[in-house]
């Protein structure tokens, strides 16, 4: 592997691992653990981007000892529709940002319950699961509730996640948009 | 053969309107320490990178004429092999020339030689030499992060000495270090010109450098115009003119209306001046 | 802003944990004052800054910033009448031109647009960055980025400007920038109180020098006396020279050392 | 990666650590009921205080009260199906049962995880990598990562003070909140960027891209009790796990 990508891949992992807590310091309940992922994906291709998060998956299990590993596919996944999004120019501006972060949200949140409901029961991360136990006492069936509040939540963090990623790489300065060609595609600059 | 040649050498960066080099021809030779300085954006930072190949193999951008490191255009990805471990680069942010994966300053100091896979008694041994050729012996088992600026940047330094390379390119090795940090680098680098590497350092700190380097290389608008020992270029008026500049002293000896040659250090100012 | 002092320390006590920083620390800036404050890493220095800055809170002990006390007080509270420069100031850059960034702290003050232009205008002027205004900062080189982030301390024109190692990292011309504008904002009324380790720059634009060690003031006097005389701290060239030619009590800058040595351009001797 | 691993964990190659962990998370999905699980998470647990690291086990109780609080509540308070008193509560007796068989597979997963990040050393585990001749890069990633990771926080919080030291508020409406996302996030991404560069540069010349073999400064001891557990341990878990699916 080059010097550039040992040099920029640890970066983009500590970000999915460190954006999120220094969102909730703010007290936006967003998990944002996916922008180093697609941030990656846009910089240097979808093959790095599924590095970036899964690595980044396994690194986030060993430290909080949640055993989110099978998240992981989610992170491989939002990789590859980011790559398609930057192909397409998905990140063009505001609206496109969040066009595409919706449809990476339908897609990871669906994924996300089905592994939420058969592998975890429905108890995964305490925010999401705050939300099941509602529904649930709603009077929805767990599976209905942990659908609803998996897709509520994928809906709205990847919405957050490719807006931050599309405004940044539109504002990126000349130099890196010059050292990044894919990154000046996915903006259609 | 010089240790560095550029002829008629120009870079442009990736998305920059102008070249941040042009048309540059500049030597280095073994055995001697060829001093680098110019205003911001003259171009001795480019000149550099350039030296170790980065640009433009790592920078993205344009390269023009000739460069030869070592005899060898340093731009081919095949260069690495004839390069690889030869010559060393030290930037100006220590920080960011961490290896990333030490625990302790000697293991940060051991990177490359292990990247090189040299055998382990060779690399402890070098290790430990670099570490008391820069005073941090004391430091061997600290963590590289927890460091002060001044010590990271002399841990760098270590980190490319323990390579023994042929060829130094410095970008201003001594920004965070206190006077005696800076006299003990600068000693360092004259044993290391006298052991016969080239070294070449890019500087504004004009101050103590006629006590050191061989050559002085003033660069302006992004190539060399003034070339030539460092005692008669800094007395005179035109490494002003090239935007650069010269010692404290000599400064003030030009504020106050003296004509060049001017005086450079206290001593010379008192005996100038002194009633 | 009258008597009112920019900064006030009245037995200051402050610890991380069980790990006591600073112990009974008083101090006193008036305004226009310039205080370099020195000592060893890990002495309490930026602790001190911060505590100004009301980034941190005395646990024992009182800190009057801008002629209020700190405790109860955040940061963005204080940030009209002091301008904090971080140690790496370049970290907190985000906008996509120098004329944006600069301008986002009068736009959080809730600043009227023409008030802002002006002031962002002003400030780019003194520091020379006026051409670059439209420029996006991580086009410029890291130097450059320092003094825009030098700029965003300055332009709400702050009563207290806190620096930390303001120098580092810039080149010549921007450090001869930096202190210009300090040595300005001081004869204005800004107090100025910097962490530094370029003991050539606080020759240059500072007064006092109050020198933490053993987690309390060691010593307060003028820089002048301090410098050559105590071993951590060597005199910078021309503050040696000037004393070595008898001239005491003189601000050990170029601009002001050059009249006095008005000499014949042939023998250089010394005629003031 | 506290600073001391244990007394004893520490005397294991890194890979043992690793493998074990693996082999619980593997028979923690295995574990058919709450007898198997809950048996798999008390052992889990005794083999971590013999290990001398008692206190992962405990750290690992802080993701793990939320999970169990949850799972209690969706499963037992609110599972249908044919309910049960106790202590006053009418509780679901089948999803008690799905309760507390998942509570135990995610408390042997968390603990055993726990427990190999506390006794994980950055430099062993390159040097372990090394001594095998295993792909450089990939270590890379994995130590670089965690050991920049402290370095992110810290200027994520260096951040929030620098631009509230400029007037930024971070309460408020949700509104202002979200529009201080930019000022919050962009600093930290673009510094990212803007560093890799220099980063890369150092790495190229101090040859760390294309490592062929590199050689290990303190290669860990492999003893044979440590291969004898680890494949024990990987047979063990394997076998149960072709039982569950083929069984």
């Amino acid at each position: 592997m080059n010097a550039r990508l040992l040099a920029l891949l640890p970066a983009a992992i500590a970000i999915n691992l460190v954006i999120g807590g220094l969102v909730n310091a703010m007290g936006l309940p967003l998990y944002l653990d996916s922008i180093g992922t697609i941030l990656a994906t846009v910089l240097a291709g979808p093959a790095v981007g599924m590095l970036v998060g899964a690595i980044g998956q396994v690194l986030f299990g060993l430290i909080n000892g949640y055993q989110w590993i099978p998240f992981g596919l989610i992170q491989i996944v939002i990789a590859v529709l980011a790559g398609v999004a930057a192909s397409q120019a998905g990140f063009r501006s505001t609206g496109r940002s969040i066009a595409w972060g919706l449809l990476t949200g339908l897609v990871a949140g669906a994924l996300s319950s089905i592994i939420s409901y058969v592998l975890f029961k429905g108890v995964t991360a305490t925010g999401t699961t705050a939300v099941v136990t509602l529904l649930r006492q709603l009077g929805l069936s767990l599976p209905v509730a942990v659908t609803a509040s998996s897709l509520a939540l994928d809906l709205a963090d990847k919405a957050v996640a490719f807006l931050v990623v599309g405004a940044l790489v539109r504002s990126l300065p000349n130099r890196m948009i010059g050292r990044f060609a894919r990154a000046a595609l996915a903006v259609g600059r | 053969m010089s240790a560095l040649l550029f002829k008629g050498a120009g870079f442009t960066y990736p998305g920059a309107p102008s070249p941040a080099l042009r048309d540059c021809v500049l030597h280095a030779d073994a055995g001697s320490i060829t001093w680098l300085t110019g205003a911001l954006g003259a171009g001795t930072s480019t000149a550099l990178l350039l030296a170790a190949g980065l640009a433009p193999r790592h920078t993205g951008g344009e390269r023009t004429g000739t460069v030869l490191t070592l005899g060898v255009d340093p731009a081919l990805p095949s260069s690495g092999a004839a390069l690889g471990g030869r010559v060393a680069l030290v930037l100006p942010s220590p920080a960011t020339q961490l290896s990333g994966i030490a625990e302790t300053v000697f293991q940060e100091v051991a990177f490359a030689p292990a990247n090189l896979g040299w055998p382990r008694a060779r690399i402890t041994a070098r290790v430990s030499d670099a570490l008391t050729a820069l005073a941090i012996s004391h430091l061997a088992n600290r963590e590289p992060g927890t460091l002060s600026g001044g010590e990271m940047q002399r841990a760098v330094i270590a980190s490319m000495l323990v390579l023994e390379p042929d060829l130094w390119l410095l970008d201003e090795p001594t920004s965070a270090l206190d006077t005696a940090g800076r006299a003990l680098v600068h000693a360092l680098l004259r044993r290391e010109a006298v052991r016969g590497a080239a070294v070449v350092v890019a500087s504004e700190d004009t101050d103590g450098l006629h006590q050191v380097a061989d050559r002085l290389v003033v660069f302006a608008d992004g190539c060399p115009v003034l070339d030539g020992p460092p005692q008669e270029v800094l007395r005179g008026e035109r490494v002003w003119e090239a935007g650069a500049a010269s010692t404290a002293i000599a400064g003030l000896a030009r504020a106050a209306g003296n004509a060049a040659p001017r005086p450079l250090t206290v001593d010379e100012g008192v005996a100038r001046w002194a009633r | 802003m009258g008597t009112m002092k920019p900064l006030l320390m009245e037995g200051v006590h402050f610890a991380f944990g069980n790990a006591s920083v600073l112990e009974g620390v008083s101090l006193e800036m008036d305004a226009g004052a310039g205080v370099a404050l020195l000592g060893a890493n890990g002495a309490g220095k930026t602790t001190l800054t911060r505590l100004a800055m009301a980034l941190l809170h005395p646990d024992q002990g009182r800190v009057i910033t801008a002629g209020e006390p700190t405790a109860g007080r955040s940061p963005e509270d204080l940030a009209s009448a002091v301008g904090y420069l971080f140690q790496h100031p370049e970290a907190q850059l985000f906008a996509r031109t120098v004329r944006a960034e600069v301008g986002f702290g009068p736009e959080r003050l809730g600043w009227a647009t023409d008030r802002i232009g002006e002031a962002v205008d002003g400030v780019l002027l003194e520091l020379g960055l006026s051409t670059l205004a439209d420029h996006h900062p991580y086009d410029l080189p890291q130097p450059t980025r320092r003094l825009v982030a030098f700029a965003a301390a300055l332009v709400a024109r702050p009563q207290l400007l806190v620096l930390d190692e303001p120098t580092a990292g810039l080149d010549r011309a921007a450090r001869a920038r930096v202190a210009d504008v300090v040595l300005a904002r001081r004869a204005s009324g800004t107090a100025v109180l910097a962490v530094t380790h370029d003991l050539g720059f606080a020759a240059a634009v500072l007064d006092r020098a109050i020198v933490l060690a053993g987690r309390c003031i060691a010593q307060q006097l003028p820089l002048t006396e301090l410098l050559g005389d105590h071993p951590d701290f060597p005199a910078p060239p021309l503050l040696e020279l000037a004393r070595r030619l008898g001239l005491e009590g003189v601000r050990p800058a170029a601009a002001v050392l050059a009249p006095l040595l008005t000499s014949h351009p042939k023998t250089g001797t010394l005629e003031a | 990666m506290s600073p001391d691993p244990g007394p004893h964990v520490g005397r294991f190659h890194p890979f043992t650590p690793l493998v074990l962990t693996l082999c619980v998370a593997v028979l923690a999905v295995a574990a058919p009921g709450p007898k198997t699980a809950a048996a798999l998470y008390t052992t889990t647990v005794v083999a971590v205080f013999l290990g001398g690291v008692g206190r992962a086990a405990l750290r690992a109780l802080i993701p793990l009260a939320p999970l169990w609080f949850f799972l209690f509540l969706l499963h037992g308070v609110l599972g249908d199906g044919d309910q049960v008193v106790i202590l006053g509560l009418s509780l679901s007796r089948e999803g008690l049962a799905a309760a507390v068989t998942q509570a135990c597979r995610l408390g042997a997963i968390a603990t055993a995880s726990l427990t190999l990040y506390a006794s994980f050393s950055p430099a062993r585990f390159v040097d372990a990598v090394a001594d095998r001749g295993w792909s450089f890069s990939t270590a890379y990633l994995v130590v670089a990562t965690l050991l920049a990771l402290p370095r992110f926080r810290a200027r994520a919080l260096a951040i929030i003070d620098a631009q509230r030291s400029r007037g930024l508020r971070l309460r408020g409406s949700p509104l202002n909140r979200v529009r201080a996302i930019g000022p919050v996030t962009f600093p930290l991404l673009l510094g990212a960027l803007a560093e890799v560069d220099e980063r890369g540069y150092a790495l190229e010349t101090r040859c760390a891209s294309g490592v062929v073999h590199r050689t290990p400064l303190d290669p860990p001891l492999d003893r044979v009790g440590d291969r004898a557990i680890r494949w024990l341990a990987g047979a063990g878990a394997v076998a149960v796990l072709l039982w569950r699916v083929f069984g």
